[in-house]
Parts: structure tokens; sequence; C-alpha cells
């Protein structure tokens, strides 16, 4: 029997059909790609993207420049300099260079980091025009992953 | 002109080649005499920087070996590291570490499937074998917070608990794949031009397989039931039950059938790990600066592509004094020429599909 | 109507619609065919130049434009520049016999919707489709590079063996409508009620197919397989010659689709010609018809492009000797002896 | 003498059938972290694998390690030691010999008896700049063939030398 309806599916082409008929259902399936730059997909709350320093309630730098973030890099991205602030007795970092283009979004600075100073937001546009912007000083650490969230809220595209 | 032997250079910019691989093909007229892969377009130098990095910096550098199963690598390496430095992880962390590998192998072989349609023809299974997958990608998204390099297996066990919201997103994920499997499989399995293109095509027995060290779904194509999982379980699998699907032949079309089948029990094992996903903590108690005391040891996994294993030698510092990575698919490319001996060039690309490697492994 | 007008104003004009038709069928295929394939792939296709991406083609044709037009160092410059030309050129002048809609009557004159018509005129299209296949020849053989020869070379023993089946089917019509012309075939067709499509399923099916092939359409694009022989014999082509081949792939599979819709779902005539109660359908000209129809076989092109897997050479080969032209064939034999006996 | 524990009477069997047969040519074995590792001398190695191949069923080789020692404190005499990690299938049993090989001492190519040791040795050979008789084909496998030196020695300075690729 099973020979038999080998031939037939053979000569009437069912195997062709069957094939044609599932892409024509999923020609009317529900699209999964989104027009990008006016729809943006917010990325998940934990996602890795570019780091930030986070600042405490009052305004004071968390990062306490501890370095241990330098030292656990496996890709040497950063370069601190720290000095005690005269007059809160605290450590805080004076220059605080983070290079994007060496960095593996491996996330063990942010573990480490004691005071969670150094934490990824969720900005993932990270293009650059030249070398030079991909070198972060201190003032843009605290502003990196800032204009996503209004990017996003402006236009209430998300 | 006789269209004699002429050489032709597939790759290394080549659109089916799966990364930078060259094939220096002799082909008399479409018949193919001798293939001869040129690798090493990405040979990063991994085993000189593993030499000069401490074990919690090497993991997320073993994400960039085979970038299409990431979590497998991490498990291996840190399943090596663990057992040469004996640490115990415990059993909740063991289990999370099965969901995200498991969810890892049905992420690397939808995107197999994906790739192999497309090598042969059918476009549209590439769309939807990555559809099937960007929602595994989702997942480790919302785990870890990245979606291809995810350095989401820590030594001593996992960075993160699986929450209730994670598991009923996993179950839902898991839900929908057999949906979409189906599409493939009505596309693929009966279609005439299909089963042409891939029944027959780079046979190899089973005695010719374990001879050339072939390892992996390839291997079980061929009939030769070793799956590691099964036979030296690490990481409680063998608490999972999951049978492991053989072919028979060992042709293109085996492979495929084989590889499509192991989706089906990577759902079912995932589904079991959930259910029995023990209480209690999930990370052993794993010093910062990790040193381990002189010492060898080899370990292996049953990576998607096959047999994956590191040698780590340690020497009490914090930094490995040697660090080797056994690859499957770098062994298995070895077997390509044996398989594509006589068949016609077209073949060579579906047969390089089938093989399922990733040049980030083999040039280390 | 003075002569002037109507000897040489109107021809003009209907040489450049002849033109131009092509032309435009051309840009809204690139269109259909990226959408298509993009939205049965579970994507949203071109939808950034104009309304729809329906710009989209026109945005290719200004970059193709203006890409720089690379020549192959040692390709043989001759042959080179010729292959498009050939490729582009046969295609074109193919249209000029084919029958678009009824004749119109303005005034006294009446304006015949196609500009040749000859009793042979299906044999000439036949004829004009596979001059293309020297320009593939040329433009493999002169590009001088190993994958656009090997690609020629299959498109050559493709399109020439699937002629065959063709040319029988072909037969097969020829002989039911007992003429050679084209808009004699739709008007036999017309007149008896039904259409050939319908009558002859075989040829149909048989010629369907290797229309397919001819154009080198999936699943039989051997000749440009992007996973193998990267583009195929046009590979080393870039710019306005990349152009060229580009539309005349398309403009061949209009006139493959026209081809079929002429012989085998009657040209301009409405759907079911010999229903009564349907006839407010004529009312609809029918021009509008034969678009219709073309439209459905060629979204038929793409919908199958983006079904199916790729042919190998080999098993493409055997299809056509072991399969299609015995079945052909035997399907002459066939309408051959139910013409006489009935 | 090495003590295989009890609980692994196949590794335990594996040890005394090998010091059994080739009494003179194991040099020494050790047994930690549950894999049995045995040293053997250079010559002795082929027939050594055609026996574990033959009478104990080691039909895969899973890998081939390079280990460069002249770092070590106690540097050995033979610069480099190379180790076969054998496996039984079907089964779970490993055994991994080990053979020290001089700087510029060429090895016996194990490809007859294993054809995966083939690229295998080749990026030994790439690697470290072991030489081994016999091999079909013994070329760079990873880097260009005018490449000079061997990377993954201890010598070979992380960043390259020269202007580097």
């Amino acid at each position: 029997m099973s020979k038999l309806k080998a031939l037939a599916r053979k000569v009437f082409l069912l195997d062709i059909l069957q094939g044609l008929a599932v892409t024509l259902r999923l020609y009317f399936s529900k699209k999964s790609t989104v027009p990008y730059p006016e729809k943006v997909k917010l990325p998940a709350e934990r996602f890795r993207g570019i780091a930030r320093l986070y600042r405490d309630e009052k305004g004071e730098p968390l990062c306490i420049a501890c370095k241990l973030c330098q030292h656990v890099c496996g890709t040497k991205c950063f370069d601190i300099e720290g000095e005690r602030d005269a007059a809160s007795k605290r450590m805080k970092p004076v220059k605080f260079d983070w290079k994007l283009e060496r960095c593996s979004f491996c996330s063990l600075c942010v573990e480490v980091c004691p005071t969670r100073a150094i934490r990824f937001s969720r900005e993932f546009r990270m293009a650059a025009v030249d070398k030079g912007s991909l070198l972060f000083h201190l003032p843009e650490m605290y502003l990196n992953g800032e204009d996503l969230q209004n990017f996003l809220c402006a236009g209430c595209r998300e | 002109m006789a269209f004699k032997d002429i050489e032709l250079n597939m790759g290394p910019q080549h659109p089916s080649t799966h990364g930078v691989l060259r094939l220096k093909l002799t082909v008399d007229n479409e018949v193919v005499l001798k293939v001869e892969p040129v690798i090493g377009y990405l040979h990063r130098g991994m085993e000189k920087l593993w030499e000069n990095l401490t074990y919690t910096q090497i993991v997320p550098l073993t994400d960039r070996l085979d970038y299409l199963a990431a979590l497998s690598n991490n498990l291996a390496f840190a399943l090596t590291v663990e057992k040469l430095a004996g640490i115990e992880v415990p059993k909740r962390g063991r289990y999370i570490r099965i969901v995200l590998a498991e969810l890892q192998r049905l992420a690397s072989h939808l995107a197999w499937a994906g790739f192999m349609a497309n090598d042969i023809g059918a476009m549209s299974v590439l769309l939807y074998g990555f559809e099937a997958r960007e929602d595994i990608l989702d997942v480790f998204e919302e785990y870890i917070g990245a979606r291809l390099t995810v350095h989401g297996i820590r030594i001593g066990g996992v960075p993160r608990d699986l929450d209730e919201a994670l598991v009923s997103r996993i179950r839902g994920v898991l839900s929908g794949i057999p949906r979409r499997l189906k599409d493939i499989r009505a596309l693929l399995d009966e279609n005439r031009i299909w089963k042409q293109r891939t029944v027959g095509i780079g046979l190899i027995s089973a005695a010719e397989a374990l001879d050339f060290g072939l390892t992996g779904p390839a291997l079980r194509a061929s009939g030769v039931n070793w799956d590691l999982r099964k036979s030296i379980p690490y990481s409680s699998y063998d608490e999972m039950d999951f049978d492991v699907p053989l072919g028979s032949r060992g042709d293109v079309y085996d492979r495929y059938l084989v590889r499509m089948a192991e989706i089906e029990q990577s759902i079912r094992i995932v589904n079991q790990a959930l259910d029995k996903l023990p209480p209690g903590e999930f990370m052993a108690k794993v010093p910062r600066v990790l040193k381990i005391a002189p010492g060898q040891v080899f370990q292996t996994i049953e990576a998607p592509k096959g047999v994956l294993g590191f040698t780590i030698k340690s020497n009490g510092t914090d930094k490995p004094e040697r660090v080797k990575m056994k690859s499957p698919s770098f062994i298995n490319l070895q077997s390509l020429e044996h398989m594509c001996r006589g068949n016609l060039f077209s073949d060579v690309v579906g047969i390089l599909g089938s093989m399922d490697i990733v040049l980030g492994e083999i040039d280390k | 109507m003075s002569p002037a007008v109507s000897d040489f104003v109107i021809p003009v004009a209907k040489i450049a619609a002849v033109i131009l038709y092509p032309m435009v069928m051309v840009v809204v295929m690139i269109w259909l065919e990226r959408r298509v394939v993009a939205l049965i792939q579970g994507r949203l296709g071109p939808n950034r130049v104009g309304f729809q991406g329906i710009l989209q083609p026109v945005a290719d044709a200004v970059k193709l434009f203006f890409k720089e037009d690379i020549i192959p160092r040692q390709a043989d410059k001759l042959l080179f520049n010729l292959a498009p030309i050939l490729v582009m050129f046969s295609s074109l002048l193919a249209f000029c016999f084919v029958p678009l809609g009824e004749p119109l009557r303005i005034g006294s004159y009446t304006l015949t919707l196609w500009i040749a018509e000859s009793p042979v005129g299906l044999l000439i299209v036949l004829g004009l489709s596979s001059i293309s296949v020297f320009g593939v020849i040329f433009g493999g053989w002169a590009s001088n590079s190993k994958y656009p020869l090997m690609g020629a070379l299959r498109s050559v023993v493709q399109v020439l063996s699937y002629e065959i089946p063709t040319g029988l089917t072909v037969l097969s019509v020829v002989f039911f409508a007992r003429s050679m012309d084209m808009v004699e075939i739709v008007r036999r067709q017309e007149a008896a009620h039904i259409w050939y499509g319908f009558m002859l399923p075989v040829s149909f099916v048989v010629f369907w197919i290797s229309a397919v092939a001819e154009t080198n359409r999936a699943p039989f694009d051997l000749p440009e397989a992007e996973s193998e022989l990267v583009a195929g014999y046009h590979t080393e082509y870039s710019g306005m010659k990349f152009a060229y081949f580009y539309m005349a792939e398309y403009t061949h599979m209009v006139l493959a689709s026209s081809l079929v819709v002429i012989l085998f779902f009657g040209g301009w005539l409405p759907p079911f010609p010999g229903v009564k109660f349907l006839a407010f359908l004529h009312a609809v000209p029918g021009f509008v018809w034969y678009l219709i129809k073309i439209m459905f076989f060629l979204y038929l092109y793409v919908w199958i492009r983006a079904t199916f897997p790729r042919y190998r050479f080999d098993s493409l080969i055997k299809l056509v000797w072991k399969w299609l032209i015995p079945l052909s064939l035997i399907n002459l034999l066939a309408v051959v002896a139910v013409r006489y006996l009935l | 003498m090495l003590d295989v524990p009890a609980d692994r009477p196949a590794l335990r069997e594996v040890h005394e059938a090998l010091t059994g047969r080739f009494p003179d040519s194991v040099l020494a074995g050790s047994f930690e972290k549950g894999e049995l590792a045995e040293t053997i001398r250079a010559e002795d190695l082929l027939p050594v694998l055609r026996f574990l191949r033959s009478e104990h069923g080691f039909n895969c080789l899973d890998d081939l390690i390079v280990l460069d020692n002249v770092r070590l404190p106690e540097a050995p005499a033979k610069r480099f030691s190379v180790l076969y990690q054998l496996y039984r299938f079907p089964g779970d049993v490993r055994v991994r010999l080990v053979v020290d090989v001089g700087e510029d001492e060429p090895l016996d190519s194990v490809v007859p008896i294993y054809r995966s040791a083939d690229w295998a040795e080749r990026e030994a050979f790439d690697m470290f700049g072991l030489r081994f008789r016999g091999h079909p084909d013994l070329r760079r496998v990873y880097l260009p063939d005018d490449f000079d030196g061997y990377p993954l020695r201890k010598d070979f300075p992380l960043e390259g030398k020269g202007d580097g690729l």
C-alpha cells in the first residue's frame, strides 16, 4: 500500500503542493520583524548595554576608585586614578577612562564592584565614527545610556 | 581546452562556508576529486591568551569559540576547572546548567537547520529556524543580559537564579518550537527535491566515522550510539531520561533527521529539568582569586557540534599553565574530504552544511 | 485620422508602449519579489522607500546606475559588453508579438493592442527567447573566471534541454487551436468557450515547469545559485550591466507568464466565458484580465522560489530527459488521437 | 607501583595489562582525579597504541595535547611532553599516554593507527614545532606556511614577533 501511496504522491506532486500550502499559510502569519528606528524593542531589564557610573541619592559618586574592576578586567579596558576627597574623607575617582572598543561585556567588573558604582545600562546603540569617541572619560561615564530611555519615552514608541 | 581537473577556490569569502573556511577543490567538470580545507583565518591565539589570564577571565573568552553555542563552551570549561579544583556544584546549579545547555543546543540546532536549508536553496527555512531561535535568545537576554556571547555559566555554578517568571517564559518558548518545527519538517522532510539533494550524499559508514574521530550528531547519523550525556554523564545528566536519536546510512539526510529529532529530545530534557528543579543554592563558594594546586585534568561534554573537551594543567597560581581545547568541528572537518570525494560540486555545499562546523571553534 | 498620425505617431507610440510595458512590469516584479519572499519568511520586507517600499526598485536602479562599472582585467571586452545587450534585446523584441487585449475601436481607427501579428507569432517568440542563451554564454565566458564559466555552462545545458518540452507542449496547443498566431489561439479559446489550460492540464503543467526552468528561476536556478556559484554568470558584472541582466531575467519571467496566460488561460478573455449570468464580467476590458492573470503567475514564480530547495544539476537534467520530454510526447500523441477520434 | 583504587576495576585492569605487556617501556603511572596516565618511552609509542587499540578496544583518540615544560620549577630533561587521550567506545574508560620529547627530537606519527590524529599532529607542529615521522603531509594548519617561530612555546612573546600579521 505504501508503494502505491508513494507513487500517487509523486505523480500528483503532493509534496510540492504541501510545501506550497505551508508557505501560503505563513504568508499571512504575524511578522516578527520590527521597523527599527520608528519602533524599538526595549532590551531586557538585565541587558548588558553600555557601561555607566552611577551616583547615590545625594549626587555623590558611588565609585571609590578601588580599581577592582581594573584588575578583574580580562581585556584591560579601565584606567583609573583616584584621590582622597579632603572634605568627605572618601576616595573618589579623578580619572576614569574606559575603552569601549576593548570591552567584551563579560560583566565581571559589574559583579566585582563593592559599591555597585559601575553597571550596564540598556543602551545598545554603540556605533562610533572614529576611535576617539570609543574612549570614555569620567564626565561621559555618568551620562552613558541616558538617552535610550528618553529616546524611547519621547515618542511613546514603546 | 579540455575542462580537465581545474582547481576551484571556495572561500574564504563564500556565502556558504559558515565563517572563514577556504576549500581548495580539485574539480573535474563538477565532479569533486580532492577537497583540501584551509583554515586559520579566524585564529585568535586563544590558547596563548588563556595562559596569561586568570580562570575567571578565561570563561568569557570561551563564549567566542563556538559562537552559536556559547553556553556549551562555558559549561565545558567550568566543569574542567571544577574537576581540577575539586569544587562541588550544588544540585540546583547543575539543573540550571542543564536547562541552559539544552536551550543552547536548541538554539544551535535551529540555526544549523536554517543554514543547511539555505545552502541547499530552501531560503525560507532559514528565517523560520532563526525566528524560533530568537525566542531562546530572548530568554538568555532576560536571564543574564546577553544573547550570543552569553557568559551565563561560571566556575562553581550559575550567576543568577531561575525565578518563576523566567521558568514560565522558558516553558512558553518550548511550547512554541514544535509548531515551527512542524512547518520546517512539512517543507523539507518529504520534499522530493530535498531528498534528491540529501539522500545518499556524503556517505560515511560507522567504522570510518569512528576512525576519523567524528563525534556528535554526524557520528550518530551513521548509527553509532555514542552520546556523551549517556556514556559519561556530567552535571547530573544521568537523572534526566531522554533517548538518543540514531541514523542508519550516515548521509546528509540522516544527519538532518538526527538533529531534528535531537531538538525534540532537548525540549523534553529542559521540561524535565524545570519540573525537577530542586531548591537551594545555585552557586558554590568559590574564592574570588581562585588558585588551583598543580595538577592536570581532561573533561569533555556533548556540545551541539560533538564532543567538546578541555585539558587544563594548573601550576598553583591563579593562571593556568596550559589549556588545550578539543574542538569537535576541527576533528569533524577532517572527514569532509572523505565524504565529498566523487560527489558533485553543489553537494559539497550540502555536505559542509550537514557537518554543522563553526570556524570560531576550529581556528581557536 | 490623417495618414501621418496613423502611420507614424501611433506605431511609434505603440513601440514605446511595448518597451515601457516590460520596464514597468520589471519594476513591479522587483518590488513584488522582495515583498512576497519577505512576507512568506515572516518579515516585513521593503517599507522604507515610498509607500510600502514601492519606490525600492527605483532606488535600486539609481544605485546600479551610479555604481562603478567594473570590467575584469583579462575579460574579453567585446563579448563582456555584448552579453547584457543580447539578453535584454531578445526578450524585449519578443514582446512585439504578445497580444495584450482586444483591438479597440477609436472612431474609425482600430487600435490593435499588439505591434505585429503574424501567423507564426508563437514560433518567433520561442525563437527569440532562446537567443538570450547566447548572452548568458558570452557573459559567463567573457568574465574570465571560474564561477561565471560554470554558471554559463550549466545555463546552456539547462535552457536548451528545457526548450524541447516547451516546444512539444506548445505544439499540443497549436494542434488544438490549429494556428500558430497567438491572437488566433485566444480567439479559438473564446469560440470554444473553454480555456486550453483545462483541456490540456498535462501540457499546462509541463509547460509551466519548463518555463520556470528556462528563465533560470528557482527551484531550477542552478546557473546563479547563490550558495554555490556565488552569483553564477553575472558574478563579475556590476553597475548598469548587472542591471541589464537583472531586468532581462524579470522580462523573461513576464514573457513566460504571458505565454502561459495566452496559450492556456485565454489571454484577455474574462473568466468563465461560457457561463451566461456572469456576462457582466465582459464589461471589464480584456487588458485588465490579462494583467490579473499575469500577476497571478508572477506571484506563483516568487511563491515557488521561496518554498523549494534547489535541484542539483544532474537531477535537473534527468528530470527533463526522463520525465518531461516523454510526458510531453505522450501528451502530444494523446491530443492528436483525441482530436482525430472526436 | 601505582595503586589504582578498587572502585575503578577497568582502569586497574588496563594498568596491569600495560605494565605486564610492556614492563620496561612504562616509565611511570599516575592516578589523580580519577584519571589514569601512563608515561611511556618514545620508541614504544606505536606498539603500545596498537596493543591498546587491538586488545583493549581503545578505538578513539580523543585528543593529542602538547605541554611545554621549559618554565616549570624542576625543568625536566626533555622539554615537551605529548599526551594521547584514548577512549574506549562504548563505555567510559579513558587512558592518557604521556611521552616526553626533546626540542628537535622527532616522534612517530600515530596517523596509521588513528586517522583523527592527522590534523592534531599538524597543529602540534604548527604551535610547538614537533616533527612527526611518517605523517602524510606535515604542514602548518593554522598559520601561513611562511610564519617563523612556534607561538605556543613559552618563550614566544604574547604580543607576537616583528610587525605581527
